[in-house]
């Protein structure tokens, strides 16, 4: 099965890409942009049926190494 | 002292810091790679700069979960002296042995240039051989070295006088809160910086403000 | 099977003549493989088939070289066993499309280059040309370059420790991005790429093959049109971590006496390692396809052969040795894979899936590939005028001068490199020449990139002699001597006689000053076709020097270091406006000559100064290049933070032109003053012109007499100020 | 209104990323994970409240800066 992990930064957490994305943005004329966050997306492919387990593992992979849990949370998203 | 540099597949300043224990040690160091589970006896282990697994993810993210990590955090959970300079640090908050976590440079570029330091406290195995308030020069190289925690850490931190370098007012190269350069673990034997004090043990390469680090060490582990 | 049509050869870039020269040389007909293979092999980039002719001119041999073009990179002995390896290389047009990685993967390229020779590369410089500051795309690609060229660079852990950058609208569509990688050996233990001997195994090591820039080196000789900024072919993705895998698995294999030869896997990938090693080795090869590891899933011969995939080598082993090879790859996470044999049959043969996709006499690709003589016409050079407005106010002019885009500050780019890496970075970027110190010993390399091209353009051949006087300068400046350099020729499309004109200008303009200077070529490369709707580049032949420095301890910078010392200017001032920074920047021209090169004056100045640093005696030195005389002093004084108050003493000549011309052969030294009269003795006696101008003093400022003053300050301001200033604004992809 | 930009690799490109990403997780025992590819996630507010519109602007947006066409392919979501 497919899998998608989104990791983004905390709320409050600062986020100087976003900042910089935003401005330059606005910088281009996109004057309706309000606030920008950058986060990252990891798209896996599991050799796993079970989506419990899939999930289960994934969790286990995000708070091992795919995110940092101080600054970043995560969402965990499955495709068949 | 006998010490140890942990040599991650792109570690780039492993050299560098065995030249400088080498030169102020009158000691090789020993290499120890990242694939090893075992430290040899050492008073203290140099997590190096570089980029350890190229630092994709995170900078440390990969390196943290090495199988020489959990020898180190052993050395350090029984009261081992260990420095990260630079990705060192950035292993180290990775680890857990330091607290917060090294994000983007504030304006999102590399950055390399010598930064004046404050030494902020010197009741550590690592800075007694300078000066409270002594200002240092010592260079940074760094991408990600923009030092974030919560209130609640950062307060905590200061407290604790755990703050052991902070980038000279106006000279913060990455955003860092609070300045801070460096920090010590609660019971003061880890250290994580990012600027590079094994750059500046030669006159000849800008500077010998980084020394009295590694005299430090020798005074206090011999 | 591909029906081979007139369109396809077209498509590859092939004449119809040299179609029909690969089916004489066949005897057949190619097969598509074969079609794809004789397109990369003939294309500019790899056969050189343009400059060959004239390359043959330049002098490669000296005492202390040891290896002269021919290889991946040049090789010069600095003694005592060691051995310094360099080449220079260009990325242009992937750059262009794609910046970050263009350059990026220009930097992994030149290091696989030397460090296939069996060196741990030392040092990274570049040579960067951008379009108008003020065209839309010119931000985003500085940018985009300099963040590239930092991002492999830096993760690799080998200092960047300078470079050139320019700016001029013949850039606009065709950025020159030349990169040169500096590396150490043990003179003893160099790697060559000759596969020499039948049946010992070919291995294939690094990163696994894809479908990257396929027909990358067909496309680095095509000209651009507006259209294929369109078409966007694929660009190749570099892998930092992985080349540093890489190179210290390579450096750890060549500890050990296994290899016969080994070579990168540049453009054209496959093809050109396999070939090239087969052809220097006399010898044949055989490939088996389906071993080759893949990325990717059903790809064919075709694209095999040509993916331009990044962080991969070739190897031939000694037989019997693989196991032990492969230990060490495997050690660094790395594919391994044993996918040929050297055979005795001179030809090179590629299976795939059971078939033979290829079957042809290495020769065919090599000796066989065209070497064109194409017509030229060697532009009559500009000559010079001396008119200028008078009613300019120096002073004025020194500010605009320094804080225009060619000559402020280039901190913004080299801080994002790091360049104190390795803990042997003596000299730093901003100075003439960046000095790395050999590692254990007291040694120096200096290191320099330079070449004018607006000189080149009045006049190719001068210009080029230039460019390697200036080397010799800026080497000489810091207490080097000058060995060898590397040259990478950046030119328009050769089919037109006048560039060809400017070619064949600049390759006698080279070989002239490298013969005269003791200063032989060692290596380089060519970058033809650069061109947009018919818009040539101006010429920019760069050329990458290196200098060998007894003792490090004995070196100049151009920072002034105490108040009180003497000025002293060594060489001849006609104040030669033509061409000069002052006259575009101030007056907005760009006419006039190029400066004339005296090449027995320069090495005669070289010789005094480098004597001087050498023996202790003068620690502070700065050539006079770009912006003159007073744009050498303030930059002094930058450097320094000490101000300098000076005359014109003695001389005819109009201080506009005192002051901003650009004769050649000049340096400007900072002497204790008790030291000075000695100097300027000595320097009658060797009789060479010198003037003293003025001293070193304690304002913050630089004063000339009677023109006026302007304090440090505010030419920081300027210096510093352009750089980031102008990449603060926003720019879009 | 809400928007979310997905700026991935296009199939072909080599992601040095995924890829050590992907080893990683097999050193830690992950053995059922197959390919692994990293891109980014752009989180942006929008004052904008015209669908077709918004659509319209994130699409400029990425062919200007969001994304590197060259080598990267995007995909806009938007939450109203
Ligand atoms: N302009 C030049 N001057 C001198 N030598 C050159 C020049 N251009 C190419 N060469 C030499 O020709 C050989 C082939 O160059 P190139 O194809 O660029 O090598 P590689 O594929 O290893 O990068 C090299 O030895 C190079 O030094
Ligand atoms: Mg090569």
């Amino acid at each position: 099965m497919k899998a998608r992990v989104f990791v983004t930064l905390k709320n409050g957490v600062l986020d100087p890409q976003g900042k910089a994305i935003g401005n330059a943005l606005h910088g281009l004329g996109f004057g309706a942009v309000g606030d920008v966050r950058q986060g990252k997306v990891i798209d896996l492919e599991l050799k796993e049926s079970d989506e419990a387990k899939a999930r289960a593992s994934l969790k286990d992979m995000c708070e091992k190494l795919l995110a940092n849990t101080v600054i970043e949370k995560y969402e965990i998203e499955l495709k068949a | 002292m006998k010490s140890a540099v942990i040599v991650f597949p792109a570690s780039n300043c492993d050299r560098d810091a065995q030249t400088a224990l080498k030169q102020l040690t009158g000691k090789d160091p020993h290499m120890v790679w990242h694939q090893d589970s075992a430290l040899p006896d050492v008073d203290l282990v140099v997590l190096p700069g570089g980029f350890s697994y190229g630092d994709y993810l995170r900078c440390g993210a990969m390196a943290s979960q090495s199988s020489v990590m959990k020898a180190v955090k052993a050395h350090a959970e029984k009261g081992g002296a260990v420095v990260g300079i630079c990705n060192g640090f950035q292993v180290l908050t990775e680890t857990h042995l330091l607290p917060g976590a090294l994000m983007r440079n504030a304006d999102l570029k590399f950055v390399c240039r010598p930064v004046k330091l404050t030494v902020e406290e010197t009741q550590s195995a690592f800075t007694r051989k300078y000066s409270k308030g002594q200002q240092i020069t010592v260079p940074v190289a760094h991408g990600e070295g923009n030092y974030f925690a919560d209130e609640e850490t950062l307060n905590r931190l200061e407290g604790e006088n755990r703050v052991a370098f902070r980038y000279a007012e106006g000279d913060n190269p990455n955003g860092s809160a609070r300045n801070i350069a460096g920090i010590l673990n609660e019971k003061r034997n880890v250290l994580g910086l990012m600027p590079h004090p094994e750059r500046v043990v030669d006159p000849l390469l800008g500077g010998e403000d980084g020394k009295a680090l590694f005299q430090s060490l020798i005074e206090t582990l011999s | 099977m591909t029906q081979i049509t007139p369109e396809l050869v077209k498509e590859h870039g092939l004449t119809e003549g040299e179609y029909a020269r690969i089916k004489r040389l066949l005897n057949r007909e190619p097969s598509f493989v074969e079609l794809g293979i004789f397109s990369v092999m003939w294309s500019e980039h790899c056969s050189y088939k343009s400059t060959r002719f004239h390359l043959r001119k330049l002098p490669t041999k000296a005492p202390w070289v040891l290896q002269g073009p021919g290889e991946n990179a040049g090789v010069i002995d600095i003694g005592d066993g060691d051995a310094c390896i360099f080449k220079m290389e260009s990325h242009n047009h992937p750059s262009f499309i794609e910046p970050y990685q263009g350059a990026a993967t220009g930097v992994g390229g030149i290091m696989r280059d030397v460090f296939t020779m069996g060196a741990r590369p030392i040092a990274m410089m570049n040579a960067l040309r951008f379009g108008e500051p003020s065209h839309p795309k010119t931000r985003h690609l500085v940018e985009g370059v300099v963040r590239g060229i930092g991002g492999y660079g830096n993760c690799m852990g080998v200092p960047t420790v300078g470079g050139e950058v320019n700016f001029h609208r013949s850039y606009n569509g065709n950025i020159l991005v030349n990169a040169m990688c500096v590396g150490l050996a043990k003179a003893n233990n160099i790697f060559l790429s000759a596969a020499k001997g039948a049946g010992n195994p070919v291995v294939y090591i690094g990163s696994k093959t894809g479908r990257d820039g396929i027909h990358g080196a067909t496309m680095a000789s095509a000209e651009f049109d507006d259209a294929s900024d369109e078409k966007r072919p694929t660009v190749q993705v570099g892998d930092p971590f992985t080349e540093k895998l890489l190179l210290e698995a390579c450096l750890e294999l060549m500890a050990t006496d296994a290899i016969i030869a080994i070579q990168d896997m540049g453009a054209a990938g496959l093809t050109s390692s396999s070939a090239e090693m087969g052809d220097k080795g006399g010898s044949g090869i055989e490939l088996d396809l389906d071993k080759v590891p893949q990325r990717e899933a059903n790809m064919t011969a075709y694209e095999m052969m040509l993916s331009e995939s990044q962080e991969r080598m070739l190897a031939v082993l000694k037989p019997g040795r693989e196991a032990e090879a492969e230990k060490i790859f495997k050690k660094w996470e790395l594919d391994f894979a044993v996918i040929g044999i050297t055979t005795d049959t001179k030809r090179l043969v590629v299976k795939h899936k059971g078939k033979i996709e290829a079957d042809m006499p290495i020769t065919a690709l090599s000796d066989e590939a065209p070497v064109l003589e194409r017509p030229y016409e060697r532009p009559a050079p500009k000559v010079d005028t001396t008119s200028f407005d008078k009613s300019k106010k120096l002073m004025d002019s020194l500010a605009t001068i320094i804080g225009s885009p060619d000559m402020a500050s280039r901190r913004w780019v080299w801080e994002q490199y790091d360049h104190t890496v390795m803990a042997d970075t003596v000299q730093r970027p901003g100075g003439d020449a960046a000095v790395v110190r050999v590692h254990g010993t007291n040694k120096g390399l200096a290191i320099s990139t330079d070449v004018t091209p607006r000189y080149c353009k009045a006049d190719p051949f001068e210009g080029a002699k230039q460019a390697v006087a200036e080397s010799y300068r800026n080497i000489s400046a810091v207490g080097a001597l000058p060995l060898a350099v590397t040259d990478n020729l950046n030119f328009g499309n050769p089919q037109k006689p006048q560039i060809m004109g400017e070619i064949v200008g600049a390759i006698d303009g080279i070989g002239e000053a490298c013969r005269a200077l003791d200063y032989p070529v060692i290596g380089g490369n060519c970058s033809l076709y650069n061109e947009t709707n018919g818009e040539g580049i101006l010429p920019t032949p760069a050329i990458g020097g290196v200098g060998l420095m007894k003792d490090v301890h004995r070196m100049a910078t151009v920072a002034l270091k105490r108040e009180g010392d003497a000025l002293l200017l060594i060489g001849e001032t006609r104040g030669h406006l033509g061409q000069s920074i002052y006259l575009r920047e101030v007056e907005g021209r760009e006419d006039g000559g190029a400066p004339p090169v005296d090449l027995k004056v320069e090495r005669k100045h070289g010789e005094f100064v480098r004597k001087l640093i050498e023996d202790g005696r003068v620690d502070t030195v700065h050539d006079c290049s770009d912006g003159g005389l007073l744009s050498a002093l303030a930059e002094m004084a930058l450097a320094g933070n000490i101000g300098v108050d000076v005359g014109v003493a003695g001389t005819t000549v109009d201080a506009i032109p005192f002051f901003f011309g650009e004769d050649q052969a000049r340096y400007v030294l900072a002497v204790p003053a008790k030291e000075a009269d000695k100097i300027e003795g000595e320097l009658r006696e060797a009789g060479i012109i010198h003037a003293l101008i003025g001293k070193t003093i304690a304002e913050k400022v630089v004063r000339v007499e009677r023109e006026g003053e302007v304090s440090i300050a505010a030419l920081r301001k300027a210096h510093e100020g352009w750089f980031p200033t102008y990449m603060s604004a926003p720019h879009t992809n």
